[in-house]
């Protein structure tokens, strides 16, 4: 693949709508999978996909955004956006994977979490806010993947986790390139500037430290499913060997691995400290990260 | 496994009740749906489903458990548990020991709930099955201590567990017994999740009441059969009170997985299969590494009474 | 109060809506009570009233059925008739004790969960099923006060307790008297005869065992409010002080009290049992409880 | 109380913004809703709310702290962190560090959340506020170290948390980090419950975006200001993708109490008392015997890296 694509061509191939999409995965992946359906709340979201099977040996939980390859489709699963039941449904499932020792596998491909008056009303915030909560402190191995479209706290709600890989192709961003290039240049169809601004690629992101692992696509993914399927199969499955072998040893395995977890996300950002402000009021600082 | 059905004659009793169906010369069954002819062979092969328009029959507990074992691996646990009567209830001239004469005559059963440890395609688990010609499988105090049993042997044999449930609502004969039963079986399953071992549910029609407001519906994995009935008040007491006309499909399997409410609905036939695969998936992973090996769930498994 | 009062005479001073309800005890026996709403998923139910505050010394989460005391009010509390959503903000506030190991004080006063279409579609069962699970295993002294009506599963999703105490002229029972004529007798009027039948009061849920004290009611509690509220408070606060006695060590006093709740329900259930089916099938058993 | 609002000299600084009050001469204050004049004494006294219609004006970080603290016992936490640039990122011909130096310059404070120790009538507790003055208190890296290292001291001096948020959305300028400060914080605030602190969210007008989709929304306590519009998606967005009027009231604190999304509202003139009240309970549970004393939560904390 051509170093030379931008990151706007990226945008475009992340939403291909022939790209491999999370029930492609679980199908090719996935061996005996059972959907489990339902928040016990409130509703079935059909833009979020969860259930349990085995991968490579050992039983999982997955979950992950459910996006169409054709409009029929994408009107029946809200084209990937959840709703509050949705991301419920997935808190329902981590803990499921949590009680039974089940790693978590996430699969990461949505515009975004649903913005609309009913999921206002049953509290998206909260759903979503509760999930990052939850991630935060389970105590099973998670890696997550992101396949598409990572959009914003709707793609996050799912995707922390002791490893993210993306998709050289995937991009991942705090909201839409269209969105952003509304705000700041009050024009929409600067969108592709706004991509390009925002770091919104596979390799940005690996750049930042905010991804562990860059899945190269030789070709485009959707120019080679079955193939780019196995690379993240390969990918996911070296990542969770590693995993596991830290837990071996059941509980104090855990803490370690959570400490590790805490501490990767700790560590995320950057900014400028003034190590003493009554000293150098304004004086030139090193810029900082945590680590 | 579709002869196993009949195979297993201590569980091959007919079905009772309201959805029997009418066989005209013991050759043909009409499907009370659809009104069609099905040839008795061809429908003891379906598992009593209707193949023209898939309509499940109901099923007694014996008929369950052997749709859901293998043959002759059943062994049921405290069979002699029957019903005492603590309120020396009657009602209409009929006392509450009549009743449970009448229903242990017309059933065949000795309560409301057969349970037992069994294997699936060799897979050992514990099995708990409602039986709805007995009193509705109202849930009394026999029905509750039966289950808690099957969960303790569960624990201690480290078997996963399996329940399918009906039930038409409380046993009114055991008022407050029959009552703190939801809170009995749901305290017992609390000590089975701590232990980590899976409890799958299946729901048959009809379940309603105490049953589904307690231990199955906490369940790992909740499945129903289609069309199933499932609730927590009745249909015509909601009508009733409600005044309202209830929506078209309430309160059936598929509204309920619409809302969120059950896993998954599995067609009879694929039932045993499904619960296979379930099983295997916890088996695997109670091997893996990152099942916890002690914490507070743990420690509370060790308190003193255990 | 005469021991000659019908179980009948009691069911309708159980429901005499001038007799003292929750928010009434909650005004009397707690200080600085801040009510807390909502159960972060759909809707803040009024027939639920719950909150923090403190009971004689001591911080404590109070959850209990809201019944009014006029026509008006019961329209704006459903006659004390949760929803799924009530029982959610009691599963919430039951957390929200169990973390900061505050102990819970529950006064139930229903005639039931409510059966209606939206209540089905919320899952009115395991909103219960999932209340009863959680006072299980919950880590903090719990102490459940039923001051007038216990209408079935709808009052046993908060009233599952290390202690549970009634009133006097309080009842408790698996459907109400009304119900249980009609099935039974095809005749709802039939209700005074049910009543007596389904041995619905104080005494007799003492008896059997299930409830632990019975708080008398010298005069019927509308009667004297302010007493019966008073010493409403004397029994739980003896009761709550015997469990923190327990509780005193922490951890291992806190698994000894939920060993002793579990043994609490296990023991509850009456029946025949043939010790060995085998050699009698049909001889004479006695009857047994498990304790 | 009252009088604190003005006492502090280091935190009155003037508000700024779309909703700052209309004030003729210095004398008199315009409110915007229901377009009275009210004497800027007594619009002072009353904290700054409209005393005819309850109309909640909006307050700089810096009048938070003074209504919410004793004077003089705030002491700031981290004052010297500001933004850095790590996307270099520019639009419209304007850099971000150009952005940030406005808003420093029109806000007066260095970024948008500001936090620090103080004492609520001698209670010791934490504290953060947002600055919606500072680029609309978006969430930038800034914000997020600043609220988790007030979150791991809070843990280290055992101190209460209280927050004051209001927010505008993401910081696009630091998109991905942006982001990922939503799961940062929260991490932090999983490790505050496990050592059984509480904390206090108070949301004030308007709170949007990742900062409602994160550590605000699970909190042991949740008040909002009257009339305060809180929410995930901003209503212009909603409105432009359903197509949809929406519903009166809307995204209203008291829409939210109805919707089961926050605990209580809270007047102005009553949320420090509410807050002493709330401290005073959890520090009391604090001391009593139920307390858990150790188990998986606390295992946690003490983990190789704590
Ligand atoms: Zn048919
Ligand atoms: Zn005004």
């Amino acid at each position: 693949m051509p170093e030379t694509l931008s990151a706007w061509e990226r945008v475009l191939l992340a939403r291909n709508p022939a790209r491999p999409h999370t029930q492609d995965y679980v199908a090719d992946l996935i061996s005996g999978f059972v959907e489990l359906h339902g928040d016990r709340r409130f509703g079935d979201d059909p833009a979020l996909l969860g259930g349990i099977g085995t991968f490579r040996g050992r039983a999982v939980v997955v979950v992950g955004h459910r996006k169409g390859s054709n409009t029929q489709e994408n009107l029946t699963h809200n084209f990937g956006m959840p709703r509050p039941e949705g991301y419920r449904k997935a808190l329902r499932l981590m803990q499921h994977a949590e009680k039974f020792g089940m790693p978590l596998i996430a699969f990461v491909d949505t515009p975004g979490a649903e913005p609309g008056i009913g999921s206002e009303e049953r509290g998206q915030a909260v759903a979503i806010a509760e999930n990052l909560l939850a991630l935060a402190s389970l105590r099973v191995p998670t890696v997550a993947v992101v396949i598409g479209e990572g959009g914003s706290g709707g793609a996050l709600a799912i995707s922390v986790a002791d490893r993210i890989l993306m998709l050289e192709n995937a991009i991942y961003a705090v909201a839409s390139p269209e969105a952003c290039a509304a705000i700041l240049w009050k024009d929409a169809t600067k969108a592709p500037e706004a991509a390009a601004t925002m770091r919104v690629t596979a390799a940005d992101l690996y750049g930042f430290g905010i991804v562990d692992e860059v899945i190269p696509e030789p070709v485009p993914a959707h120019e080679q499913p079955t193939q780019t399927i196995q690379r993240v199969g390969d990918a996911i499955e070296r990542h969770l060997s590693e995993l596991e072998a830290m837990v071996q040893d059941g509980d104090a395995g855990l803490d370690a691995l959570l400490a590790a977890r805490y501490q990767k996300y700790r560590r995320i950002g950057r900014w400028v400290e003034e190590t003493d402000p009554t000293r150098h009021p304004n004086g030139p600082v090193p810029s900082h990260t945590a680590d | 496994m579709r002869e196993l059905f009949r195979r297993q004659p201590r569980f091959t009793v007919e079905p009772q009740g309201e959805d029997s169906p009418v066989v005209p010369d013991d050759l043909w069954v009409k499907c009370p749906r659809c009104r069609e002819l099905t040839y008795s062979r061809e429908f003891e092969r379906e598992l009593r489903v209707c193949p023209r328009c898939n309509h499940h029959f109901r099923l007694t507990a014996a008929q369950r458990i052997a749709m859901l074992t293998d043959p002759g691996s059943f062994v049921e646990w405290d069979a002699g548990l029957e019903a005492a009567d603590p309120l020396g209830f009657a009602a209409g001239g009929e006392s509450y020991p009549d009743k449970v004469a009448t229903a242990k005559r017309k059933s065949g059963a000795r309560e409301a709930l057969i349970t037992g440890s069994a294997r699936l395609d060799g897979r050992p688990f514990a099995l708990a099955v409602a039986e709805f010609g007995f009193m509705g499988a109202s849930m009394g105090s026999v029905f509750g201590e039966k289950l808690v049993r099957a969960i303790e042997r569960a624990i201690e044999q480290e078997l996963p567990l399996v329940t399918v449930s009906s039930s038409g609502g409380a046993r009114m004969q055991e008022s407050p017994f029959s009552l703190m039963q939801m809170a009995k079986t749901t305290a017992a399953l609390a000590r089975l999740g701590e232990a980590r071992l899976p409890h799958i549910a299946v729901l048959v029609d009809p379940c309603y009441g105490g049953v589904t407001a307690s231990y199955t519906t906490v369940a790992d994995v909740i499945i129903a059969e289609p069309g199933a009935m499932i609730g927590f008040a009745g249909p015509r007491v909601i009508e009733q009170i409600t005044r309202q006309k209830l929506p078209e499909g309430f309160q059936t399997a598929e509204f309920l997985l619409e809302h969120g409410m059950i896993d998954l609905i599995a067609p009879r036939r694929t039932l045993r299969a499904k619960i296979a695969t379930l099983l295997d998936h916890y088996a695997l992973a109670r091997r893996q590494p990152a099942r916890r090996t002690a914490g507070a769930a743990a420690s509370a498994q060790e308190a003193p009474d255990a």
